[in-house]
């Protein structure tokens, strides 16, 4: 089974609650699950909405069209009543039938003059009862519920709070139309509400009526004949995690000491669940280990904090998202000239500038390899999943150690907001790279020998220096020749180095058949909707493979022109306008990339799009632009 | 002895700077203090002020141009064991990293702020630094600064400094004094030195300097409560609009808990086990933390 | 009429907001001052705060989080001509943008930074903002606030502002009078206005706000001499320790020149044709400069 | 002929005003001049020199070994008496001679490491007497010259004033022994201290002293008789510019009316010249323009504000260095996303981070032309040469305007500190871009139309808005995707319309002969180097040519290939450490650019060092790495 839905609001009323609410319960009747979160740049009012999948089978994407829709108001059917397959259920309040449909002020001007064009060619009237008609006209279902009178009396709830509960009422619905058990339903509520009694016996409640009256309400029965789940066998302890929570974790478990960080979306939420587990128990409930987290007047403060904290020897991050990370430019230099490991957790998301903050994008992928005046070496891993994103988080601070260098692990919104199940993580190695105690002969940090990594020492420990200046074994400024060339020459082989060194795993992973034709070449996110595309084109036998990149730098060149030599046809998808992975590779290997699926909507890839652009390729065009999505 | 804590590299200052001032000041003051020299860091800016951790035998972090204050801070904050000093110009701290001075008195971290007021961008060549007054044309101007000055005192008072004193380059037994306390204090700091710059700065010269300072003298800068807090500021205020600049420690304020208090007040393991006192892998491996205890809230079942 | 000063745009700012107040009075003033519409701006940062430009019917330039004042001084400057407004959150001018709040200070042009004081980052989801007091903890914190709160009002004592006052968003008329009085004020002006956040700050309430404000009286703002001057400061300093927040205008200081009179004086022809009234062509071609005597300098011969 | 010479002292001690003094004097005996100067990150006291060249015939780098050496310290004789060439002339106050040679404090360590290894290799002895008979042993001509004697006795100086006259000293002995008469050196002193009497006439005094000095030192013949200068024909009206002056001089003509900055070297001296200048007088004596120079409180606000006055219609510009740049990529996002006409001078200096504040590099491209987060138009133009630093200065201003773009004038410290000749600009063209009046229809400021670039108005005009979000035509929030990929488009589209439109002779210029085999491909002040390179290798029958890459970004590929294509080998010549310009090469156009020379040790790459590699990758060598000069 593939059940995919939306539900959608008003930013802030309860929309993300209901989204949580039920990918919890879907995970909970032990399905897989992927959901995306769309929002606006906005607290309260805009326009919100969840895409919800679930199946039984692996999924990391998700995909259009969808079976339900379920809508908090009218906005969100006007917005996506286009998204529904055929047969597909739309779900409102009753009470919502003779609203306008073309009066709404918080909408998007550009997309209610799409609306009102729409409407008008369907001839379909104002009122969301005339839309529904004619959404039944087209092959729809349409089940206007009576969720307010229903909750009145059966919840016995007063009209004010009717509207406080309508999230769980309408993810109700949609659970249960999926088969999901009421059961499941409360457990969920019951898991999402842990620390709030009162909401959630209120939540509770409201299930309970609801569930009651979606057995009562004839039509409810047409969902589940659509999308029935039957029961699903347990799949052991699995977490539900977002990419902003995987980060965190990971760098918990990786022994993060220090994080700085300023707020900006979708980063911001990453500092905050690190403050809520700052407090790490073993089995034995003995604290061992506490991190802090500071909260910088800036992003230029938070990375010089981190550096700051490096340098002391802890394990220190900062996180942030483009417009931070233009901030941080300098202070990574500076890293980067005095060979400090620090890891900058970069999530990308619309941009240029202030841009789309809350939308997707992975437009940063040239910027993170290239930012910074001046030439140094730098690692830059990309996780194209959320279980991989929590193992980068580690690795990430591993590497940075190892090689002395910045780090920069690069996300996106994607992964940042998107919500699946993993598994718990096994806890790997840490490696802590070379280190010298306090020593009785004279320490040079930037000692010169074969390798180009020195040994560290930490301040407090021995006397040293440091300084952004170009500088001899000491760490004192150094204008001579002679030494710039050496010293250059030390921070720029690591380069090599960490190529020669770094596992291939950690370069790319190829996915599919060694035996293609095709080789789809991504990364981020993005590789979940490639995968599942994989899996659907191999179906149906296309000569595919996915070529997932992960280190973008050093650029492993030699590693991937394996793969890219063996291709009868390279085409990168990618959410950006260039095809900046495409570029990395055709500069760096020589091989042409010469077919790109690009999106730059600020919406994810999804599934459906990758297959269908497949296919466009093989027919012939060179570049496929996405545009699906609200 | 004081040539003990010379690093051996040669201060490349201009004869005559008052950053040797600073530095015999400097030297003087950490010999005093018996504090072990790798517990030191001296962390600066980018000037020709930024350039004294080089000079000094004590571990030196020579960062960006206006960012030392978040290098100590996290420095600081990771390992409070180290005695923290940062030194900067005027241009460097007041101008480009006007933002960081700030936000460290909301802080108040215990680190003391040198400021090398020398009312120019010295290695740069002689611009106008945020401390030239209004209208004045030193040498290497085309015309008379048409910005005004700020007061570090008066900016350190408005946001919360806990250590406020003022010194002069050229007067080391007042300046080590100033700075042995503090560096002792226990709070964010400011000690600002005025520090001639015979290259650029035709203005303030060691002349003008004897005519347009004083000592003060009869001035109990030590806050005594809440309401002594107001008296202080206001008199400060009347301090700061003389004709003539005031030299001596300016305000000691211990009421107020330095940052290592804050954090120790919601990271229970803080203050007796800070970040880079604790481990963070037992032998290559993780620690064995309680992955389901620690983040039971992401567990599905 | 005050709808005819709303730009169409829908403003998504939450049910109670603060900024619907500030909006309301910004019109009311805007509309009364009489000034033709296209002859102003209202330069913002990002924040909920930042958005208000593009809900009002002029000009409006949103910039970057906390570079707001920036963007209007390089407007300002370029033509003196246009009214300027600087609008943003505490985050946003007095956290990342704090060194240009004070830089501004230092260069006195005619403009007004209208301070949206909210106590949290809004947009961000609620993390403390500089003005959040010490220990406090509103809804979205983990843990109590550790760092202390700046007043801006003090910093703009500190850095030279002629203007100072302090709003409240809900008291329309009492917003509207400091807006117009801060907009035809010559010179670096702050105006603080209190806006709740009843999203994310459940401390600074209506209710609180109630019994912790009061209204100025008896207080004369207006600088006399530089005597008063000092007068002053130390009467604000008085003022701002009170228990209670004032509201009002704190101070008017007509004895500096604005930034405006200080270019004029170094360049000739800054008052009567500052650079977006200049020419830079004659159709098409570069203006006739006589090259051999301006660049003489540079000539071998 | 072709005379390469250094003076050098310590900083801050009039090195600089010989140097000046030197070159002046030579332009003004007609010759074509080309002077580079080294100096440490330092005020005053560390070590400092002027690489000085004249010829009869164009030059546009300098060369080594050199003819004569003028020392002013002990330092100076002991870094640079390696390269004079055989015969070559090492001239110094004989004051120096019982001077120990390796007690320099402030020497860096590295040198005199290397230094005291070289005299115990050539068992020289100790003293500055010994080093010169070693030296004379070997071929060399050394003149310790009576300097303090003469200038006591014949200018009749009073002894604290002979180390200040020193400098004006050793370049009149320099400037004689070039064939150089005392006439012009004394016109070359006129002008330079134009308005400081008394220092005009202590130096008159010091170098007719020295010159009649100069007369009557038996060996002062031998500089003569090995690199005379004869009678040089008039050349008309030049100028003696650096590149900071060039750029300033493009600005002001250009119609410059607001410069922000914050000082930075090598960037900062460029405002004070405009500052200096910022009366424009037309030749009736009306003052026709008045820019102004605000200096900012940090480089993000140098960019805002410059920002903001260009969008009240002023041609806004400001100027800085790598640290600098760094720190506006935030604000030159902001203009990408809002179609801002702004211009950055960028002067790149060796980097990482502080790096080699006051040294050369080229090692900033790639970060020029990916800067920032997302994706936006914007165009990096280098130069190649002073006079077309200048020229690029006002069409910099003129490309903004048209496209609506930020532009990066991407220069380097070399251009920028280089002094050399040039002729008096022609006064181009000023196009300003699509404008519209104060008109009584709607104005929006991102109107969507067949051409990408959208009529401007002004603030103050119309009403309009600006925001760094993704914004609709007038240029409100929008997060509509449809309207966000019709903006972006709009945006990305310039670069195609620039592609097109731009002349060729802006994209890449071709020197030397068509029949080309060995292309040498360059950029930025080390075009010089490969210009004077190319004539004496096309002399001795060498098939190569030099192309000269100027437009980085949008970068013209299509273009390039023509001459790419032709090329039996492609070497780049560049400095920094991968060879940015050849990875750009590689990256947009396909063609592989093997050989690389490249130089990052901060000094200027030379023509003899440009003939030596050439010859090192016809005999084999793919990579060349240049160490030349102290
Ligand atoms: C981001 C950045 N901008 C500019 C510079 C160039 N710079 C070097 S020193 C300096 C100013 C020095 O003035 P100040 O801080 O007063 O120190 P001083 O030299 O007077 O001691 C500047 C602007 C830089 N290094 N980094
Ligand atoms: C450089 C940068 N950092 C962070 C952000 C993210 N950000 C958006 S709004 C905001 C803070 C808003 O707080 P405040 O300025 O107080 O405005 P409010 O929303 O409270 O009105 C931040 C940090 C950003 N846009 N740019
Ligand atoms: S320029 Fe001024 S501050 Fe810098 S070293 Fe010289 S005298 Fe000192
Ligand atoms: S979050 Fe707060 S400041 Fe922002 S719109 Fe909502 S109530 Fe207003
Ligand atoms: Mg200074
Ligand atoms: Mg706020």
């Amino acid at each position: 089974m593939d059940l995919n839905f939306i539900i959608g609001g008003p930013q802030g009323g309860g929309i993300e609650t209901a989204g949580l609410l039920a990918v919890k319960a879907l995970a909970m009747h032990e399905l897989e699950v992927f959901a995306d979160r769309e929002y606006h740049s906005n607290i309260k009012g805009k326009h919100s909405y969840s895409h919800i999948r679930a199946s039984d089978e692996r999924i990391s994407s998700i995909k259009y069209p969808v079976d339900f829709v379920g809508a908090l108001d009218v906005e969100t059917i006007a917005t996506h009543y286009k998204d529904l397959r055929p047969g597909g259920v739309l779900i409102h309040d009753a009470a919502l039938l003779d609203k306008p449909i073309t009066k709404l002020p918080p909408m998007e001007k550009e997309r209610l003059e799409r609306l009102r064009a729409e409407l008008e060619v369907g001839n379909v009237g104002t009122t969301v009862k005339e839309l529904d008609e004619w959404l039944e006209r087209g092959g729809k279902v349409v089940l206007p519920f009576p969720f307010s009178r229903i909750i009145t009396e059966r919840a016995k709830l007063a009209s004010p709070m009717i509207e406080k509960a309508m999230n769980t009422a309408i993810a109700t619905v949609l659970l249960r139309g999926a088969g999901i058990p009421l059961d499941t339903i409360r457990e969920a509520i019951d898991s999402l509400f842990m620390e709030k009694a009162e909401a959630k016996e209120l939540n509770r409640a409201v299930a309970s009526a609801v569930s009651d009256g979606f057995d009562e309400v004839s039509r409810t029965k047409e969902m589940g004949t659509r999308s029935a789940i039957g029961k699903v066998p347990a799949r052991g302890k699995r977490m539900l995690v977002a990419g902003n929570d995987a980060v965190a974790i990971g760098k918990l478990i990786g022994g993060l000491r220090l994080q700085t960080y300023y707020p900006i979306t979708p980063a911001a939420d990453e500092s905050f669940v690190i403050e809520q587990h700052s407090s790490l128990f073993d089995p034995e409930g003995e604290l061992v280990g506490s991190p802090i987290v500071i909260q910088a007047e800036d992003e230029i403060s938070a990375i010089c904090m981190a550096i700051g904290g490096a340098l002391t020897g802890v394990r220190a991050a900062t996180c942030t998202s483009g417009p931070g990370f233009s901030l941080m430019v300098e202070g990574i230099g500076w890293a980067g000239m005095n060979e400090v490991p620090v890891v900058i957790t970069y999530y990308q998301r619309g941009g240029p500038s202030t841009g789309l903050p809350t939308r997707h994008s992975q437009s940063d992928l040239l910027f993170a390899t290239s930012s910074g005046h001046g030439e140094f070496a730098r690692i830059v891993l990309a996780s194209g999943s959320h279980e991989e994103t929590l193992y980068d988080a580690v690795k990430c601070m591993n590497l940075a150690e190892k090689y002395q260098v910045p780090v920069i692990h690069l996300l996106d919104k994607g992964i940042a907001n998107c919500v699946t199940a993993i598994n718990p993580p096994t806890l790997g190695k840490i490696e802590r790279g070379k280190r010298i105690g306090k020593g009785a002969w004279e320490y040079r940090r930037f000692a010169f020998g074969d390798d180009p990594v020195s040994p560290r020492a930490f301040l407090g420990e021995e006397l040293m220096w440091y300084t952004g200046d170009e500088h001899d074994e000491s760490g004192h400024i150094s204008e001579d020749p002679e030494n710039r060339r050496r010293m250059y020459e030390k921070r720029m082989s690591k380069k090599e180095k960490i190529l020669r060194e770094v596992p291939d795993e950690d370069k790319a992973v190829l996915f599919g058949d060694e035996n293609f034709e095709d080789l789809l070449v991504t990364w981020g996110v993005t590789t979940g909707a490639a995968l599942d595309a994989l899996t659907e084109l191999r179906a149906t036998g296309s000569k595919i493979a996915v070529l997932q990149v992960r280190m973008m730098e050093p650029f492993p060149d030699g590693f991937l022109s394996k793969f890219l030599s063996k291709a009868k046809s390279v085409m990168a998808l990618e959410a950006n306008y260039i095809g900046q992975l495409a570029e990395l590779i055709e500069w760096n290997t020589g091989f042409e990339v010469k077919n790109r699926i690009l999106k730059y909507t600020g919406r994810l890839i999804t599934q459906d799009e990758v297959v269908n652009a497949y296919m466009r390729i093989k027919g012939g065009e060179e570049r496929v632009v996405l545009t699906g999505g609200e | 002895m004081s040539s003990d804590w010379n690093s051996g590299v040669w201060p490349d200052w201009c004869p005559g700077c008052g950053n040797f001032g600073i530095f015999t000041a400097l030297k003087g003051a950490l010999s005093e203090l018996g504090i072990s020299r790798e517990k030191m860091v001296l962390v600066s800016g980018i000037g020709c002020s930024g350039k004294i951790p080089h000079f000094v035998k004590v571990p030196g972090v020579h960062t960006l141009h206006g960012r030392a204050i978040p290098f100590a801070t996290g420095i600081k904050v990771s390992n409070p064991d180290l005695k923290v000093i940062v030194h900067g110009g005027d241009g460097d701290l007041l101008g480009i990293g006007m933002g960081h001075l700030i936000a460290m008195g909301r802080r108040n971290p215990e680190i003391l702020v040198v400021i090398h007021n020398n009312g120019v961008y010295g290695l740069t060549k002689g611009q106008a630094s945020p401390t030239l007054q209004l209208g004045k044309k030193t040498k290497s101007l085309a015309f008379p600064n048409i910005n005004s000055a700020v007061n570090p005192i008066l900016l350190g008072i408005a946001s919360g400094y806990t250590f406020l004193a003022r010194s002069y380059a050229y007067n080391i037994e007042h300046l080590k004094a100033c700075l042995k306390q503090g560096i002792s204090h226990s709070g964010a700091g400011i000690l600002e030195v005025i520090q001639p710059c015979p290259t650029w700065n035709n203005i303030v010269t060691m002349d003008w300097v004897e005519k347009n300072t004083y000592y003060l003298k009869d001035w109990d800068p030590v806050v005594k409560d809440d309401e002594d807090a107001v008296k202080k500021a206001q008199g400060i205020i009347g301090i700061e609009a003389g004709e003539k600049k005031a030299l001596g420690i300016i305000l000691t304020d211990r009421r107020k808990d330095p940052f290592g208090k804050r954090l120790a007040s919601v990271y229970k393991r803080y203050a007796t086990e800070p970040p880079a006192a604790q481990q963070v892998d037992k032998g290559g491996a993780p620690l064995s933390i309680d992955l389901e205890k620690t983040f039971h809230k992401f567990y599905i079942h």
